[in-house]
């Protein structure tokens, strides 16, 4: 019974941290625009997450070093106070586009002033924050995201063409607009990728005092967790493939994501994926809150931890409030949060080597994984990321520009 | 002196010939002290530094780059002077 | 402690966080104070900790000391129990004047309802 | 500022500087007709479940009105830039879409309504299609 529950973190993380507002951004953007084209990516992103999450939470079950510490550690203090840094600022805006993210979804459902909405959202997840047990939030979240399920059925009804559907599988480019291509499968990459999953897993881990005998279900959860989460992606890529390409629609609004859901399934299609969403962006919001304060309490040797009461751990306390308000401050200036994603996630993926490679290297120190390190099928895999991951950190910017953002 | 200012600063032997950079320092643990023992010099050392082929990291890839602590003739953070004929491979 | 062996230190104990006898974190091992060089006879004297003592880690380092208030904390080798993924000490945080900073936010957390 | 924020700000400034004053291009006007193209045929969409009755009133509401918002905004950025003749049909195929998105936002739950706006702005995607080619 113990065990199922424990599933339920892979479960939060996978929904609330796999599908968060940057997987609906850029895979209905990518479907959209290239079909099921892209569908091969998001296979290569999520296997790339399972074998990095799977590496983190092994360190962290057996070392109870979370990832954080490991950065410090091998980069040292001024590369890991750069790393800290870009971490921090990627977070903050990824907070800020969930938050704003809810906030749509809450007008959506409501009909309610949208900057009254955001004030309502941030109160309601640092009420939540404060009172609730750590498995209550992963409860609630993780099943609410749960409704997301809606787009797999969606995505059926609206009859792809499955045939172009598997061939999607198959990386191929088939399009004028190799550049935009390239765009969206950095982004698609990122999004399935982005570094605050692993913090808030390994840092999960590390609290709830996993040892080398839950190693088991830290492997289960990174497969489980991570393919559901692929799985979603899958569906609305190929609900936006088969939806909004025939009709040259360019998703540019949440409302837009949930409209896939509603066209093929009617009102109660459209509850389900508003609720789904609320709840994935909403549990995203607080697994990057978290991430936040982990990062910078675990690169300060600050006492950090969301199972200690608030005051056992004030800093680290401190440092969520500061973060939750300064993502207040930078959703109600009135930045589309669409788009604040996008620069999110393709500024996460540009401080993604910094995360991983130091990871890597923790992962074969047999100090800390005694027979637990990693083995040549996690290191190779843990290598053929790294590239993918360098080649991709140094074009996302350059791609950014050159495509506008994907406009072309 | 700290283990800041011996970090990263030049090896040269007293000729004057330079062998690399200081990338770590290596020490032996015993129940009560922390004893210094030699100098983690050379390209292998850097990987060392990062934990590639280090002491801890089980596969001891080599000790070659190491000087013993007794090769040392002077060290501060200006430089790490050791005697002649002492090379890291 | 386990028995004698290789460390590098660069590698196995800077940057590392600090844990006191309550399982508590306390900060982290900023920099390490180094005696007997002249002699030829160096060790390690004592683990530094503190935001002046990022002073010597680099431009960043200098930067952030010069942001960052609080005071360097000297932990002498001695109250060193084991070197394991994190150094664990012999005495409390209060003990040894470490993770002051935490106590210090602790006053200001301890007045919000529930915490 | 760290790098990563300096940066940001920097591509934003970079990003807005693109929009509004000065000569648009043909291959801007395209975009546009893309642009409206999206929304009117999301709007197409948006009104069918209106009219079938398959979709809540403040939802239809609440995204009609993001739509209109972003339909008028394209006619506001035309009309402030000069460029070759077909910037007019921008404007006004804009300034169409914009009126019956609008119309949309206010009125929700008019099934016979929604049923002429979706012909009308299913109309209007296919004319800015064949102009944006």
């Amino acid at each position: 019974m113990r065990k199922i529950f424990q599933i339920a973190l892979g479960i939060l993380a996978a929904i609330g941290g796999f599908v968060d507002i940057g997987d609906l951004v850029f895979n209905i953007e990518a479907g959209a625009q290239f079909g099921y084209q892209l569908l091969w990516v998001v296979v290569v992103g999520v296997v790339g997450i399972i074998v990095y999450s799977e590496m983190c939470g092994r360190v962290a079950a057996v070392s109870k070093r979370p990832v954080f510490d490991a950065i410090r550690e091998r980069l040292g203090f001024g590369v890991g106070l750069g790393a800290l840094a870009s971490s921090q600022v990627v977070n903050l805006m990824t907070l800020a586009a969930e938050v704003g993210g809810v906030a749509l979804v809450l007008q959506l459902l409501s009909g309610l002033p949208y900057r009254a909405l955001i004030v309502l959202g941030i109160v309601a997840l640092a009420v939540v924050i404060w009172v609730s047990p750590f498995e209550w939030i992963e409860r609630i979240f993780g099943y609410g995201g749960l409704a997301l399920l809606v787009f797999a059925v969606a995505a059926i009804k609206l009859h792809p063409n499955w045939g172009d559907v598997a061939y999607g599988l198959v990386p191929h480019v088939d399009t004028p607009d190799k550049l935009v291509y390239a765009y969206f499968a950095v982004g698609l990459l990122g999004a399935a990728m982005t570094p605050y999953e692993v913090y808030f897993y390994s840092s999960g881990v590390v609290e709830e005092g996993w040892t080398p005998k839950d190693l088991g279900l830290n492997r289960a959860n990174a497969l489980i967790g991570y393919s559901l989460g692929g799985f979603l992606s899958f569906a609305l890529m190929i609900t936006a493939g088969a939806l909004f390409l025939p009709l040259g629609i360019e998703p540019e609004f949440i409302g837009t994501v949930a409209l896939g859901a509603q066209v093929p399934l009617g009102q109660i299609g459209l509850i389900l994926a508003l609720v789904g969403i609320l709840f994935a962006v909403g549990g995203a919001a607080i697994d990057t809150c978290f991430s936040g304060a982990y990062n910078v309490a675990q690169y300060f040797g600050w006492e950090w931890g969301k199972y200690r009461r608030p005051a056992g751990a004030p800093r680290f306390t401190v440092a969520w409030v500061v973060l939750l308000v300064l993502a207040l401050l930078v959703i109600m200036s009135g930045i589309d949060p669409v788009m604040l994603t996008e620069y999110a996630v393709i500024f996460s993926v540009v401080a993604l080597p910094l995360t991983y490679l130091p990871v890597l290297l923790v992962a074969n120190d047999r100090a800390y994984m005694r027979s637990h390190a990693n083995g040549r099928l996690a290191n190779t895999f843990g290598l053929i990321y790294l590239v993918v991951i360098l080649v991709v950190a140094v074009s996302a910017i350059p791609l950014m520009f050159l495509t506008h953002q994907g406009q072309g | 002196m700290r283990l800041s200012d011996l970090l990263n600063v030049e090896v040269r032997t007293e000729s004057g010939k330079s062998i690399g950079r200081v990338h770590d320092l290596r020490a032996e643990l015993t129940p009560r002290t922390l004893k210094v023992t030699g100098l983690v010099v050379g390209g292998l050392g850097l990987l060392e530094r990062l934990g590639i082929g280090a002491p801890t990291a089980g596969a001891r890839v080599r000790t070659d780059d190491v000087v013993p602590w007794s090769a040392v003739v002077r060290a501060d953070r200006r430089g790490v002077v050791v005697r002649d004929g002492t090379k890291p491979s | 402690m386990r028995q004698a062996e290789d460390l590098d230190l660069g590698l196995g104990l800077l940057d590392h966080q600090l844990v006191d006898s309550e399982g508590r974190r306390c900060g982290n091992v900023d920099d390490l104070e180094l005696e007997g060089i002249a002699e030829g006879a160096p060790r390690v004297a004592a683990i530094l900790s503190g935001p002046p003592v990022w002073r010597g880690r680099g431009r960043l380092g200098r930067l952030a000391a010069w942001i960052v208030p609080g005071d360097t904390v000297r932990v002498p080798w001695e109250e060193v129990e084991k070197i394991e993924s994190a150094v664990e000490l012999r005495k409390t945080c209060r003990e040894l004047r470490l993770g002051r900073g935490d106590d210090r936010a602790r006053r200001w957390v301890e007045r919000i309802p529930g915490a | 500022m760290s790098r990563p924020a300096t940066i940001g700000v920097a591509l934003a400034v970079l990003a807005f500087s693109g929009c509004g004053g000065g000569r648009l291009s043909q291959e801007e006007l395209q975009k546009e007709f893309e642009a409206i193209q999206s929304l009117a045929a999301e709007g197409a969409l948006v009104a069918d479940g209106v009219a079938d009755g398959r979709t809540t009133e403040t939802f239809v509401s609440v995204h009609a009105q993001y739509l209109s918002e972003a339909a008028r905004q394209i006619q506001t950025d035309v009309s402030a830039a000069s460029g070759p003749s077909e910037k007019r049909s921008v404007e006004r195929l804009a300034s169409l879409v914009f009126q019956d998105l609008e119309e949309l936002h206010r009125e929700p739950d008019d099934r016979a309504l929604a049923a002429r706006l979706r012909i009308r702005l299913e109309l209007y995607a296919a004319a800015a299609e064949k102009r944006a080619r």
